[in-house]
């Protein structure tokens, strides 16, 4: 039996902020425009009504560049010490149900008998807290390739926010116009794994038992985010259509228009190519891990000039067979969350949901 | 063709037989002259060795109302074209000297307004014009076309086809069938400046050396194109007792005449040295 | 893997002294790629090369760092070295430690901690050079000279007595150029055509020589060694190989009021003509413009009197190609035109005459048989009146140079004017007399002291005439005075100028003019003669104005750096050019208007693409004329063309290691 | 957490041991600086600079400097290019991606270029580069280009001279650098 | 639904075009999935034309796409604003793409609207822009002053992109010689020298410190998606200096000194070359101020070095609208950098 709590915004604030004393807590920000996940400090606003940051959350298990080990010549002997970054406590506030879902993916790929360790010690040290989507964008087809909005089950812990309505007067009688915009809200809240439940049990000056109707509340207004549906793609027999789509004109017609920068590839909660190459000087140097691009044209590049994937073509062909195809192969599941980032972010709006699209027999034009 | 006028001080007074002439021979040409209204001094006579600023805001405002007109214009004065194109070229070259300008004449200037010289102007209609206009070629009349220095120097400025030895007048004159002299002092000074001051014997020298310089060519009268060389030609020339002095024409009485007006429409009987004289002699005595 | 050997010299105490040769060793030896390093007393000396070449050979040494004085002063005998060890002389890099490092500053720590930074350098970039090889351009030992006057004369003569095929082209009907119309030279005063005269029989006559007259080279390409030239010959209208020049033709031809180019129209010519009676070839040619033949097609008097039947109205230009090794440009000179000083007349008044006409005068084969008299009645002038700088030294109206020669045959003329016409008197107005040469002050002094020329410092700003005089009005500067000058005749000094073509001809030969169109030379006191394009020299006032001897001088420097190019049957080219990676080049040509050298040109390519063969453009250096400046490898966006031997890799490894 | 954050975070953790010798020299600098006052500077922060030298002009100049025994200060490291036109703009940012202070580019004078026209397209680039690295927050102290011929030996040792005491007293250049050896 | 004219005419020429074979692909743009975001449109069979549009929000410059059809020898035509024009003339210079190879469909540009400045002028909520997008895409002229939304009067400034704020060339150079106009050609613009430098001035204004500050910010942001580069239609080399895994010269860390040298090198390689497209600035997920720099660097060329002209047009060619004659002024493109006056100004001694 799952037990509620309810929380305002400020208490919430004030918890996180106190956490921060102890260990890293990332919560959504904007710094210089640019959404992100960010360590919170003085002088930090937590993105409580933001969109969903642009980066997504793989960053903070997976970084743009990640250190592996430092390597030194002396004496005619190379050593090889270890990067060792000490992985420390930390939480990660605010992702939602997309996010929370890419990282099931990536725990695919980065786990299993060929583990990142990296990867692992950041995941195992990280309190997944994920917030109940309320922020749909005209963007989002989360619910097309089944994620649910309301809720990450991947989550410890879940905030759900509750209805104006059905939140009755909390704590100080605070004259309105002395709040922070905002500061009414409430949240539901509920531990999914027992990490969760033991944070829950640690904040416990800040939670307040939920009330009557307030479960019910919530559940009513999930039930009609279920339905929300802001881009609606139907995804059946996609995977199947395009095993025999390899040779298709639409790669062609549709690569025409790429420009093979990487801003879907970066932006992508579950793309997660990387490449890994040294940084020398004189006689040590770093090797490192990096995110790369299969729209990029030196993805592929060998050494010797060959390029298996010479032009766009085949390049968006890649990610996309990689994304709806070969993951699912392999995984068991599509490598897309519908957090609606590419549609969002691509400079020639071309992204997987037209592919979808075209797959689905539906021709070039709008939804 | 329209273009502003710019007569200045001398054609209202000295040089009237300039204005009166310039005035019909442009009717004569379709060239419609619009007197600048309002217009003031150029500063040629004392502003441009008194004050930079000054000498440059005088023709500026000139300059500024044939832009009002949106007009190009025509200064027949060898002096103020002079100081008008200087001021052009000083201020399109100069931003910082144009804006003090500016504000000195608590007005814009644009420079739009291009100056012509009233030569420059009939000789842009063309000779075949004047060909076609003149009723009454100066056939057999010798002239020594004399340019003085305001029209072609600094040359740099004022482009001239040569400043050593310049053509338009030439040209233009023969067009209307006088015969002009080869002779070498066509851009020599006349001593204007020294005219208004007690050294008025350099005039006479420079003057005796440009009538001698025109007899010795086998010119009858010197052509000019300039208020000031005409009055020192006109009332400084000292002549041996029983010699004729040469008449001085300016260059649009002589056009005149060839069109076909009369010596008293064109203010020929204002000269100190008789100028109808010769033109009876040719045998134009109706022009008389 | 990299085997790099460095040795780090003491040069006596002049490193050692300073730095401490020791630490360097110890340091670079455990530089990355380093297998062997010592420190030696003289490494230039025979046992310190002898060392080297022992440790190539045990080491098996892939690279050779050596830390010593300049490389401006051993590289060359270090790549010797290495070389004579079996390793490309290329794989070796020096590094300055001596006038670089111990040379400049004190005995300290820093300083040996600088060399051994320069040392990390050097090492670093060795271990990324690449074995480079010196081309080979086979040389065709055939030279051509374009333009007969006395610089192209000289210069080919001086080329066929090395026993090298020359080519002589000239435009004009005969080969004698400005020379041949001058009476006689300063500061001798011996005859122009009696010391040149022979100079032309000798280069006709020479086995060695082709001689081109009436032609002009119209295009010109390949690159040193390897040049192939067209040839225009002009039609003469009369075959020059039955020609005898017995000169009937000329004798007999109607149209005889021709004003002649050479005699600067004081003189008249025929239609069928030679330029001057000692022309060579002494044979004529038919100016079509005033030939009746050709203006009416009536006439044929000269074919019909010819002993030979050598005139040929049918005659049609020919284009002959020519292979060459090198190319001597010496084309001289035009004359600045007096008439846009209209001050001075010239043109209106016909006793206002130039310098060149005075030479015509004064000369006895000359129209007047070498009296001197005034064009306009042909009487004897007294009073003469040099004008000198006109044009010259005159931004404002002429050009901003000295004409270099004015002052000396002003000097001759008013020598000759007073030899010649007895109480004459030469008035010399002047900016400022120059006489920089061997006996050319003695010369002018002479002019003034012993034939009694006046020198007026002064410019003229009018001449006029009066009766049958011509007033001379000018100031003289010393005395601060205006003075007049009742002249019979005027002389102008006219400046000297490039040919009017000679933009073209540069062009099309394909080196760089000045903004008076004279030549460039490639380096103005170190390559006076050569251009920038490799094979291509100067001689005579193309490049620049100059005196006879100066002229002469510069066309035996010519003549000798074109033997030197003969003497070997191959070239060997600077291995360290420009490379084009043509994988990446876009072709976009942006690196071709850097090249100095014109050694880049664009080269279709065929190359696959997704499997379709395709050709497209990419830029080409062509290694004959690349010098390795590497100018086009900064312009070059993709990075695709590098320079060997200082490639991007190398620097940027040595910024690298400097900046450890 | 964001990428960059990450990245930050990452490179603060092995900063310390990827250590050449010349950031132990300005480590020690930062040490001997008042606000770390305490402990004391095994050896005090030279400023490093990296001079581009053509073959037959400046470096020369270099040369005749050597043999006239014109002393300035050891702070400079000379790399030789044929000619200043060489000089790729980004051989600049690397070098103080590298860790230079200070950056010279010196070639012949215009108009006495060796390859007779490469100088005139060196000023032009780097009339326009130095405009870009003022602008982007490089002090204007730090990139320097002059012209020295062949035959100002007393020349060069006097520009080396005035290039080091100007970094000098700029301090360590930190910007561009890339910061993987330094915190 | 009604069209605009210009959108008229060019569905016709697309056809006109593709069914005489004349050329292989028409590219200009077609309604995308949200309105206000009309995408980049590769035509290729006449009953396909009348997907083009031509609307107030047609910004991406289609020049670019050119250099995919570098291979081959068929014609293509393309849409043509001012900055797509500008960019087809560079990279006809940059000799990567034939003039006679193309057909220019040239357009007036009036300024293109940004989506998102319209919806804010309007006050149209996040996310609720469509209806109303849709509305200024499809009634509106391109060219129109202004239009209602949400029952506000929007002027077109309010909605003008900042890069056609600044636009100085609405129009095609006239050396490209386009081959059809589809419109009247825009009018001149002159903006005045404030929009066109004022931030450029103000960070200089700023001590070297202030600006460091400010790049470093701005530079760390960045996450080398390549996205300025890629979109950038000055940027035609085959092959970019950042991805020569030879040399390596840009490292593939990301980091801040590695983004700087990734920026300074394309700074300098588009120094005097950059058409003021925006596209860069445009793509940018991360908002960086690239245009900055670029006309940091555009105006100090011109003002070190004097203006590097756009050939004129070939006499008596432009009415006949004859490829050939146009190539042959445009053919070598001039670059301040790759030229030099000897009296260039010397500020180092």
């Amino acid at each position: 039996m799952t037990q509620y709590w309810v929380i305002d915004r400020p208490r919430a604030e004030a918890w996180l902020r106190g956490l921060t004393q102890k260990q890293e807590v990332l919560v959504p920000a904007a710094r210089s425009g640019v959404w992100a996940f960010l360590p919170l400090e003085a002088g930090l606003a937590i993105g409580w009504d933001g969109a969903n940051p642009l980066l997504p959350a793989k960053g903070a298990f997976f970084p743009q560049t990640d250190p592996l080990f430092r390597f030194r010549r002396e004496e005619g002997k190379l050593n090889i010490e270890p990067v060792a970054e000490a992985v420390r406590e930390r939480v990660l506030f605010g992702i939602r149900p997309c996010d929370a879902r890419s990282l099931a993916l990536l725990d695919k790929v980065f786990g299993g008998p060929f583990a990142d360790s990296q990867y692992q010690a950041r995941r195992a040290a990280t309190l997944l807290v994920a917030w109940a989507c309320d922020h749909p964008r005209p963007t989002c087809f989360c619910q097309s390739v089944g994620v649910d909005p309301t809720t990450a089950p991947e989550a410890d812990v879940m905030f759900a926010p509750l209805p104006r309505e059905s939140r009755p007067a909390q704590g100080s009688e605070q004259a309105p116009h002395q709040r922070e915009p905002g500061s009414e809200m409430q949240y539901l809240v509920w531990a999914q794994t027992q990490r969760g439940q033991s944070w829950l049990e640690s904040g416990m000056d800040y939670l307040a038992r939920a009330q009557a109707g307030q479960v019910e509340a919530w559940q009513e207004t999930a039930a009609g985010m279920a339905n929300a549906h802001p881009l609606e793609l139907d995804m059946e027999g996609v995977t199947d259509r395009l095993r025999q789509r390899f040779d298709d004109s639409m790669w062609e017609e549709l690569s025409a228009r790429c420009l093979g920068c990487g801003i879907c590839t970066f932006v992508c909660p579950t793309c997660h190519c990387f490449d890994i190459a040294d940084w020398q000087r004189g006689q040590e140097g770093l090797r490192f891990k990096c995110w790369d691009s299969c729209s990029f044209r030196d993805f592929t590049l060998m050494a010797g000039g060959h390029n298996p994937r010479p032009t766009k073509k085949e390049r968006i062909r890649q990610r996309f067979l990689h994304k709806l195809l070969y993951f699912v192969d392999r995984y068991g599941a599509v490598a897309c969350v519908g957090c609606g980032r590419c549609v969002e972010q691509c400079p020639v709006h071309l992204d997987i949901t037209e592919v979808i699209l075209r797959v689905k027999g539906g021709e070039w034009a709008n939804v | 063709m329209k273009i502003a006028y710019y007569p200045g001080c001398s054609l209202h007074s000295t040089g009237i037989e300039y204005d009166l002439s310039g005035r019909r021979v442009c009717q004569d040409l379709d060239i419609e002259l619009q007197e600048l209204p309002d217009w003031t001094c150029c500063g040629a006579s004392s502003a441009h060795v008194t004050d930079h600023v000054l000498a440059l805001a005088l023709p500026a405002r000139n300059l500024a109302l044939a832009d009002d007109l949106g007009l190009d214009v025509t200064a027949p004065c060898a002096a103020c074209y002079n100081r008008l194109q200087v001021t052009r070229h000083e201020l399109a070259h100069d931003p910082k000297l144009r804006q003090e300008v500016e504000e000195l004449l608590g007005r814009p200037y644009t420079g739009r307004a291009a100056v012509r010289s009233l030569v420059d102007l009939v000789a842009s209609v063309g000779e075949e014009a004047v060909r076609q206009r003149t009723r009454r070629p100066l056939r057999g009349l010798k002239v020594a076309a004399y340019y003085g220095c305001l029209l072609v120097r600094p040359a740099g400025i004022l482009q001239p086809d040569d400043p050593e030895n310049p053509q338009g007048l030439d040209r233009i004159l023969a067009a209307a069938g006088a015969e002009p002299v080869e002779w070498p002092f066509k851009t020599e000074c006349c001593g204007a400046s020294f005219a208004l001051t007690d050294h008025t014997e350099v005039v006479t020298r420079l003057v005796a050396q440009l009538v001698d310089g025109a007899q010795a060519a086998g010119a009858e009268a010197i052509v000019t194109a300039c208020p000031l060389c005409h009055s020192n030609l006109d009332m400084r020339q000292e002549t041996a007792p029983g010699a004729t002095p040469l008449p001085v024409y300016y260059f649009t009485e002589l056009l005149g005449i060839a069109f076909g007006h009369s010596a008293a429409e064109l203010g020929i009987g204002k000269h100190s040295i008789d100028g109808t004289q010769l033109l009876a002699q040719h045998g134009w005595s109706q022009a008389v | 893997m990299k085997r790099i050997g460095v040795f780090i010299c003491w040069c006596g105490s002049n490193i050692a002294g300073t730095v401490d040769v020791e630490k360097v060793a110890e340091a670079a030896r455990s530089m990355p790629g380093v297998v062997y390093a010592t420190d030696y007393k003289y490494t230039c000396s025979e046992p310190g090369q002898q060392m080297i070449k022992d440790a190539i050979r045990e080491q098996h040494l892939t690279g050779v760092v050596i830390g010593s004085c300049s490389p401006r002063m051993h590289e060359k005998t270090f790549r010797k070295t290495v070389e004579s060890a079996g390793l490309n002389p290329y794989l070796l890099e020096v590094a300055n430690l001596r006038e670089h490092c111990s040379w400049v500053h004190p005995r300290e720590e820093a300083t040996t901690r600088k060399a051994i930074d320069l040392v990390r350098a050097a090492v670093a970039k060795v271990a990324r050079n690449h074995p480079l090889h010196q081309g080979h351009i086979p040389v065709e030992k055939r030279a051509l000279v374009i333009g007969g006057g006395i610089a192209g004369i000289q210069a080919a003569l001086d080329i066929a007595e090395s026993g090298y095929e020359t080519v002589l082209v000239e435009r004009e009907p005969s080969i004698g150029g400005r020379m041949a119309q001058l009476d006689k030279t300063f500061p001798t005063l011996d005859c122009s055509a009696c010391i040149l005269t022979p100079k032309m029989v000798d280069v006709s006559r020479h086995d060695k020589v082709t001689l081109l007259t009436y032609s002009e080279v119209e295009k010109v390409e390949g690159y040193i060694g390897n040049f192939t030239v067209t040839v225009r010959r002009k039609a003469a209208y009369v075959d020059h190989s039955k020609c005898t020049g017995c000169g009937l033709c000329m004798e007999k031809c109607p149209a005889k009021k021709i004003p002649s180019e050479f005699e600067m129209s004081l003189g008249r010519r025929t239609a069928i003509y030679r330029p001057f009676p000692q022309a060579v070839p002494n044979k004529p040619v038919i100016d079509r413009e005033h030939c009746l033949k050709f203006k009416t097609g009536k006439c044929g008097v000269c074919a019909h009197f010819c002993p030979r039947g050598a005139i040929d109205y049918e005659q049609q230009d020919q284009r002959v190609t020519l292979h060459v090794g090198a190319i001597v440009v010496a084309t001289g000179y035009d004359l600045f035109d007096p008439a846009l000083y209209s001050e001075y007349g010239y043109g209106r008044y016909p006793d206002v005459i130039t310098g060149l006409h005075f030479e015509r005068l004064v000369n006895s084969s000359g129209p007047t048989g070498g009296h001197i008299v005034r064009p306009s009645d042909h009487k004897e002038p007294k009073n003469v009146v040099f004008i000198q700088c006109v044009g010259s030294r005159d931004e404002a109206k002429g050009v901003s140079y000295c004409s270099k020669i004015c002052c000396m045959y002003t000097a001759k003329h008013a020598i000759l004017l007073a030899e010649h016409v007895p109480g004459a008197h030469p008035y010399v107005f002047y900016m400022d007399v120059r006489t920089a040469g061997k006996g050319y002050e003695e010369f002018y002094k002479r002019a003034t002291e012993e034939f009694g020329a006046t020198y007026i410092r002064g410019r003229v700003s009018k001449v006029y005439p009066r009766g049958d005089k011509l007033v001379v009005r000018g100031e003289d500067t010393l005395l601060g005075k205006p003075v007049e000058i009742e002249a019979d005749l005027v002389v102008l000094a006219n400046a000297v100028v490039a040919r009017h073509d000679a933009a073209e001809v540069a062009r099309s030969v394909g080196f760089s003019y000045d903004g008076h169109h004279f030549f460039t030379e490639a380096h103005p006191k170190l390559a006076p003669v050569e251009t920038n394009t490799a094979g291509v020299f100067l001689a005579g006032v193309c490049q620049g104005p100059k005196d006879i001897p100066e002229t002469v001088a510069q066309a035996s420097a010519a003549a000798a750096k074109v033997v030197a190019l003969f003497s070997k049957d191959q070239m060997a080219t600077n291995p360290m050019t420009a490379q084009v990676d043509p994988a990446c080049c876009a072709g976009c040509m942006l690196c071709e208007p850097v090249c100095p050298y014109h050694a880049i040109r664009p080269e279709t390519i065929q190359e696959r693409v997704g499997g379709k063969a395709i050709s497209r453009q990419v830029a080409s250096v062509n290694e004959g004329l690349c010098q390795g400046c590497g100018a086009c490898t900064a312009a070059c966006r993709t990075g695709c063309i590098d320079l060997k031997g200082y490639t991007h890799q190398q620097i940027l490894a040595e910024v690298e290691a400097l900046c450890l | 957490m964001s990428i960059r954050a990450a990245a930050a975070g990452s490179q603060t953790a092995e900063a310390e041991e990827v250590l050449g010798p010349a950031e132990a020299r300005r480590q020690a600098h930062q040490a001997s600086q008042p606000a770390a006052a305490g402990a004391p500077a095994p050896q005090a922060w030279e400023p490093l600079i990296v001079a581009f030298c053509c073959n037959w002009c400046s470096y020369a100049g270099a040369d005749l400097a050597g043999t006239s025994r014109l002393g300035y200060p050891p702070n400079v490291r000379v790399i030789r290019v044929p000619c200043s036109g060489r000089v790729n703009p980004l051989f600049i940012v690397k070098a103080f991606q590298s860790g230079a202070d200070g950056v010279l580019v010196a070639g012949c004078h215009p108009g006495d270029c060796h390859y007779s026209t490469g100088n005139y397209f060196t000023r032009r680039r780097f009339l326009l580069f130095r405009r870009l690295l003022e602008f982007i927050g490089v002090e204007p102290g730090r990139f320097h280009a002059r012209w020295i011929s062949g035959s100002e030996g007393p020349k060069f040792a006097q520009v080396m001279t005035e290039i080091t005491q100007e970094v000098r007293r700029l301090g360590p250049n930190r910007m561009l650098r890339d910061a993987r050896d330094v915190q | 639904m009604t069209v605009n004219a210009v959108t008229e005419k060019l569905r016709q020429t697309a056809r006109d075009l593709l069914q005489s074979g004349q050329v292989g692909v028409v590219i200009g743009f077609e309604d995308g999935r949200f309105p206000g975001q009309p995408r980049p449109a590769f035509i290729r069979r006449a009953e396909d034309a009348d997907r083009l549009v031509w609307n107030a929000f047609c910004g991406a410059n289609l020049a670019k796409y050119v250099l995919d059809y570098r291979v081959g020898d068929g014609k293509i035509a393309v849409v043509a604003k001012g900055c797509d024009g500008a960019a087809l003339a560079r990279i006809i210079g940059d000799q990567q793409f034939p003039r006679q190879r193309l057909v220019v469909l040239a357009v007036g540009c009036p300024g293109m609207l940004d989506a998102g400045r319209v919806a804010d002028a309007a006050g149209l909520p996040d996310g609720a822009w469509d209806a109303a997008l849709a509305q200024v895409a499809a009634a509106a002229e391109p060219g129109a002053d202004g239009f209602e939304l949400n029952g506000k009067p929007v002027s077109r400034s309010a909605g003008l992109r900042p890069q056609c704020v600044r636009c100085r060339q609405p129009n095609v150079p006239a050396a490209l010689e386009p081959d059809v106009w589809l419109s009247e050609p825009a009018p001149e613009r002159h903006p005045s020298p404030d929009q066109l430098y004022g931030d450029v001035a103000a960070l200089e204004a700023m001590s070297v410190e202030e600006r460091g500050r400010f790049w470093e910010e701005a530079f760390s942001r960045c996450l080398r998606c390549f996205a300025c580069r890629n979109v950038c239609p000055v940027c035609d080399c085959r092959e970019c200096v950042l991805d020569d895994a030879q040399t390596r010269w840009l490292g593939k860390a990301v980091n801040l000194a590695e983004n700087q040298f990734f920026h300074l090198t394309r700074a300098m390689h588009v120094a005097g070359r950059c058409v003021g497209c925006g596209q860069c600035e445009e793509a940018c997920p991360v908002g960086l101020p690239l245009t900055v720099l670029y006309r940091k660097l555009s105006h100090d060329l011109e003002e070190l070095f004097g203006p590097v002209e756009m050939p004129a047009p070939q006499e008596g060619k432009a009415a006949a609208g004859a490829a050939e004659g146009a190539a042959a002024g445009l053919e070598k493109a001039e670059w301040a950098l790759t030229r030099f006056r000897l009296n260039d100004p010397d500020e180092f001694d």
